[in-house]
């Protein structure tokens, strides 16, 4: 499961979640949503940090954020 | 693999889950985010009456699960202390853009801030009219361009911008004044803690909040989602400072 | 002796407001009308209601939006200038469709004028104000008991409506005392919470949202042809008139308020001289009470039209009588407020003897 | 039947209040009855006056524009009111502060010098009291006992040691006009 899940339809690309992160694991895709934004994508899952970074600035609230926990 | 996901960060259930109006970066998007995470953190939700501005955020009501209802423009103040009057017991906030609030309604934010009856103000700042193409606004910086000071604004033909949290910080009546910006992750965490501080002083029965948000108006501002972010740091914050301005006993 | 008590205008009213169940006053002070927010900031704590003395009638108004938006029975009262103030207002709770009392003491205008009576703010009161297409219901009493009899319908037509109903009055009114019973009592704690209200969701299924705004052009449409039906169903069931020595009448004098009052002296006055002339006098003028006045062109030879203003009444006359009967008209303004004789002089002025 | 008065003043003098105690005996009698002021700045410092209807049926206007009768504590309330009571209607005035008489042959007349009248019984603030008695002594709209029971209605706690010098006042007017 990903640890970075990134809503595509309610993405607006405005590209805040990318210019935060401190990992550098975000980027604008090159696809199209439903309403004509290139959303946001993680390149890395693995390598994320869980800082919340992305989550906090993105104003679409279309960033959820999980964590493996050992069973 | 007995592998299982904890949640870091999800959707808030006071977040009716809609794709908002607001243009691409905007941080209307991140107040109202905050506003959700503090209602569902503190058990708010049955209790919550939002009134809504004229200006961006018109159509706010449309993205939460509480009750809300639609003032006239600079009015929700007066309304909301209608509100509260009636139902003491209900959180009641107010949400307001820098025309509603410190132009044509600050008659109503000054007074009800004197009154310093338990009711919530978020207010966003962000240096113009947004919604009607990014006139001038009251908290406009002094050389800032916009479609009605078109050279940039001067003091003597539009006068000096206003900082309300200040101003509103000389009465006696707020039990909670703060100024913070939705510029940046760090920044972000400290609104949201200044406005849990602002829901406690009216959950808590103390009095008056209010939380100034410094915040971006990408399109109209005419500067990219991540400049945007930037010039609130280099030209927003030295005129209007981030800080509590009036902390009453008993507000956390 | 009976349950009657002496009391001025302006504060009996305010205390068949309470009788009524009104429970939440928001105003600011204006002459000739203070009495109301005097006695409201004494009674109001009294019986677990709250006063509130905002900062201007915007708002106050908005406070009255704010409280009618969580269903409880909330009005304010002012003057003139005052509730030229309270038209934005008014519009959005007309919008919203949610319910509340607003009492006018009408003074003499425009502008600041003076705080003598008048009616100019007729139009104002049954034409518009505020900006859209809407109507509240106006009740104009011509009494201190009718008035206060008058808020309990008032409140209840605003409820049952979910619409501004609106008291005009007038300084006469309201400075003098006359006994007054106060013969109905609501029992607010029968009064429920309407399921539209906005009080928090408290466990319900769904947010309630009140708003005015509809951004879609056949989405607000629709809503106002909702609202022109509601208001079609008012102009059909609540007009009212009080008619009085129109048995045999000849003619009839259209007055209302204040100047019904002083008119049914001349009533009395031209009956003494032999000319059969009665009132027709509009307890609502909006609903306009045209349907009842039409009943009477048969068997009347004129109407004259007497009011403290200029051609306002009279333009809805006009629009019920017109080519009917022969119509005249009467005022005076700016405060000044015309005899009992001054009016029939001016009936004979435009009508001959009356015989 | 209807009686109707203006009662004219300076502020102070004590016209609203005796307005409004025949207004209150005449409810206490069951009669219909209106008590209207003249309001506004004028009422502050200047000249004050009120119209009191007492009568059997319901009352029509309020306002009296030719009133059957006008009690005139002061000259500016002399020439106000002394023009418009209507044909052989009554005036009542106090002679004591005003030394003009009316020219009109058609009214009832009553000159009493009430203020001095006041002045015997201890206090010139009786004169309201005088003037009213002088009016009721003509006129008979209420009886005078329903006067008194009204009187205790205002003058109450300590102001009720008062009641009986004003029902003195009250019959010094009456017998005033009763003498002549």
């Amino acid at each position: 499961m990903e640890r970075v899940s990134i809503d595509e339809q309610q993405c607006k690309s405005c590209g805040l979640c990318v210019s935060v992160c401190p990992v550098k694991i975000l980027i604008i895709s090159d696809r199209l949503n439903a309403r004509g934004f290139r959303p946001a994508q993680c390149t890395d899952q693995d390598k994320c940090t869980s800082c919340s970074s992305c989550a906090l600035v993105c104003p679409d609230i279309a960033i959820a954020l999980y964590r493996e926990v050992k069973a | 693999m007995a592998e299982e996901m904890k949640v870091i960060y999800e959707r808030p259930r006071s977040w009716a889950n809609k794709v908002t109006h607001y243009c691409p970066g905007c941080t209307h998007g991140v107040a109202h985010r905050l506003v959700a995470e503090l209602v569902d953190e503190m058990g708010l939700l049955d209790k919550t009456i939002a009134v809504w501005p004229v200006g961006c955020a018109v159509l706010g009501y449309e993205y939460f699960t509480f009750d809300s209802v639609e003032a006239a423009h600079g009015r929700a103040p007066a309304m909301a202390t209608g509100i509260k009057v009636t139902n003491p017991d209900n959180f009641v906030f107010t949400y307001q853009g820098d025309g509603d609030l410190a132009s044509i309604g600050m008659a109503e934010i000054v007074h009800a801030a004197a009154r310093g009856w338990p009711i919530t103000v978020i207010f966003i700042n962000n240096g113009n009219y947004g919604m009607t193409g990014g006139q001038m606004a009251p908290t406009t910086l002094l050389g800032q361009k916009t479609t009605t000071s078109p050279l940039g604004r001067t003091p003597q033909t539009n006068g000096f911008p206003i900082r309300v949290a200040e101003m509103l910080a000389q009465l006696d009546g707020p039990a909670y004044i703060a100024r913070v910006s939705l510029d940046s992750p760090v920044n972000i965490r400290k609104a949201k803690s200044a406005m849990r501080k602002a829901f406690n002083a009216q959950v808590r029965g103390i009095g008056f909040s209010m939380v100034e948000c410094l915040s971006t108006c990408p399109t109209n501002w005419k500067l990219t989602p991540v400049e945007s972010m930037e010039r609130i740091r280099k030209e927003v914050m030295p005129y209007f400072p981030l800080g509590e301005f009036k902390v009453a006993q008993g507000v956390l | 002796m009976s349950d009657k008590v002496l009391m001025k205008g302006a504060e009996a009213l305010a205390e068949g407001a309470i009788q009524a169940g009104c429970r939440f006053y928001f105003g600011y002070p204006i002459t000739p009308q203070n009495e109301t927010p005097e006695y409201m900031s004494r009674r109001l704590p009294e019986v677990g209601g709250r006063f509130v003395q905002a900062e201007s009638e915007v708002a106050s108004i908005n406070m009255v939006y704010g409280a009618a938006c969580a269903g409880v029975r909330v009005m304010t009262s002012s003057s003139s200038p005052g509730i030229s103030l309270m038209q934005e207002g008014i519009s959005y709770i007309s919008g919203s469709n949610v319910p509340c009392v607003v009492m006018n003491a009408m003074r003499g205008g425009p502008g600041l004028g003076n705080i003598a009576p008048a009616q100019a703010d007729y139009f104002q009161a049954v034409k518009g104000g505020g900006n859209g297409d809407y109507k509240r219901i106006v009740l104009a009493p011509s009494s201190i008991q009718e008035g206060v009899d008058l808020f309990v319908d008032a409140f209840e037509l605003a409820d049952k409506y979910r619409m501004v109903v609106m008291v005009i009055v007038d300084g006469l009114i309201g400075q003098m005392m006359e006994p007054v019973e106060f013969k109905t009592k609501v029992d607010v704690s029968t009064l429920k919470t309407p399921e539209w209200a906005t009080v928090g969701r408290h466990g319900r299924d769904h947010a309630n949202v009140i708003t005015s705004l509809t951004l879609d052009a056949a989405g607000l449409e629709k809503w106002n042809l909702k609202l022109q039906a509601k208001y079609a169903q008012v102009e059909r069931s609540e007009s009212r008139i009080e008619e009085y020595q129109m048995d045999d009448a000849d003619y009839a004098i259209i007055a209302y308020g204040t100047m019904a009052r002083i008119a049914k002296t001349t009533v009395r006055v031209a009956r003494a001289k032999g000319i059969k002339l009665g009132l027709l006098r509009p307890i609502t003028v909006w609903p306009f009470p045209a349907k009842q006045l039409q009943a009477y062109a048969p068997k009347l030879k004129g109407a004259l039209t007497v009011e403290l203003a200029y051609r306002q009444l009279f333009e809805d006359v006009q629009l019920a009588l017109c080519g009917k009967i022969p119509l005249g008209w009467f005022g005076r303004g700016g405060g000044v407020v015309p005899g009992p004789q001054e009016i029939l002089a001016a009936f004979e002025e435009q009508f001959g003897k009356g015989r | 039947m209807e009686h109707n008065v203006v009662i004219a003043g300076f502020g102070g003098q004590g016209v609203m209040l005796i307005g409004e105690l025949l207004a209150r005996a005449g409810m206490e009698e069951g009669k219909e009855v209106t008590w209207l002021p003249s309001y506004g700045p004028e009422q502050r410092g200047g000249t004050a006056n009120c119209a009191v209807v007492v009568a059997d049926e319901p009352i029509a206007s309020p306002l009296l524009t030719e009133p059957q009768a006008a009690i005139v504590f002061n000259r500016q309330s002399f020439d106000k009111f002394e023009p418009v009571v209507e044909q052989g209607g009554l005036l009542v005035v106090d002679s004591t502060l005003i030394d003009k008489k009316s020219s009109r042959a058609d009214l009832d007349m009553v000159y009493i010098p009430a203020t001095d009248i006041a002045m015997e019984l201890g206090n010139s603030k009786f004169t309201n009291m005088v003037l009213l008695g002088a009016y009721l002594g003509k006129v008979n709209p209420i009886s005078m006992a329903s006067v008194h029971a009204a009187l205790s209605v205002f003058l109450t706690g300590k102001k009720a040691a008062l009641i009986e010098v004003n029902k003195r006042a009250l019959q010094a007017g009456v017998d005033f006009v009763n003498k002549k």
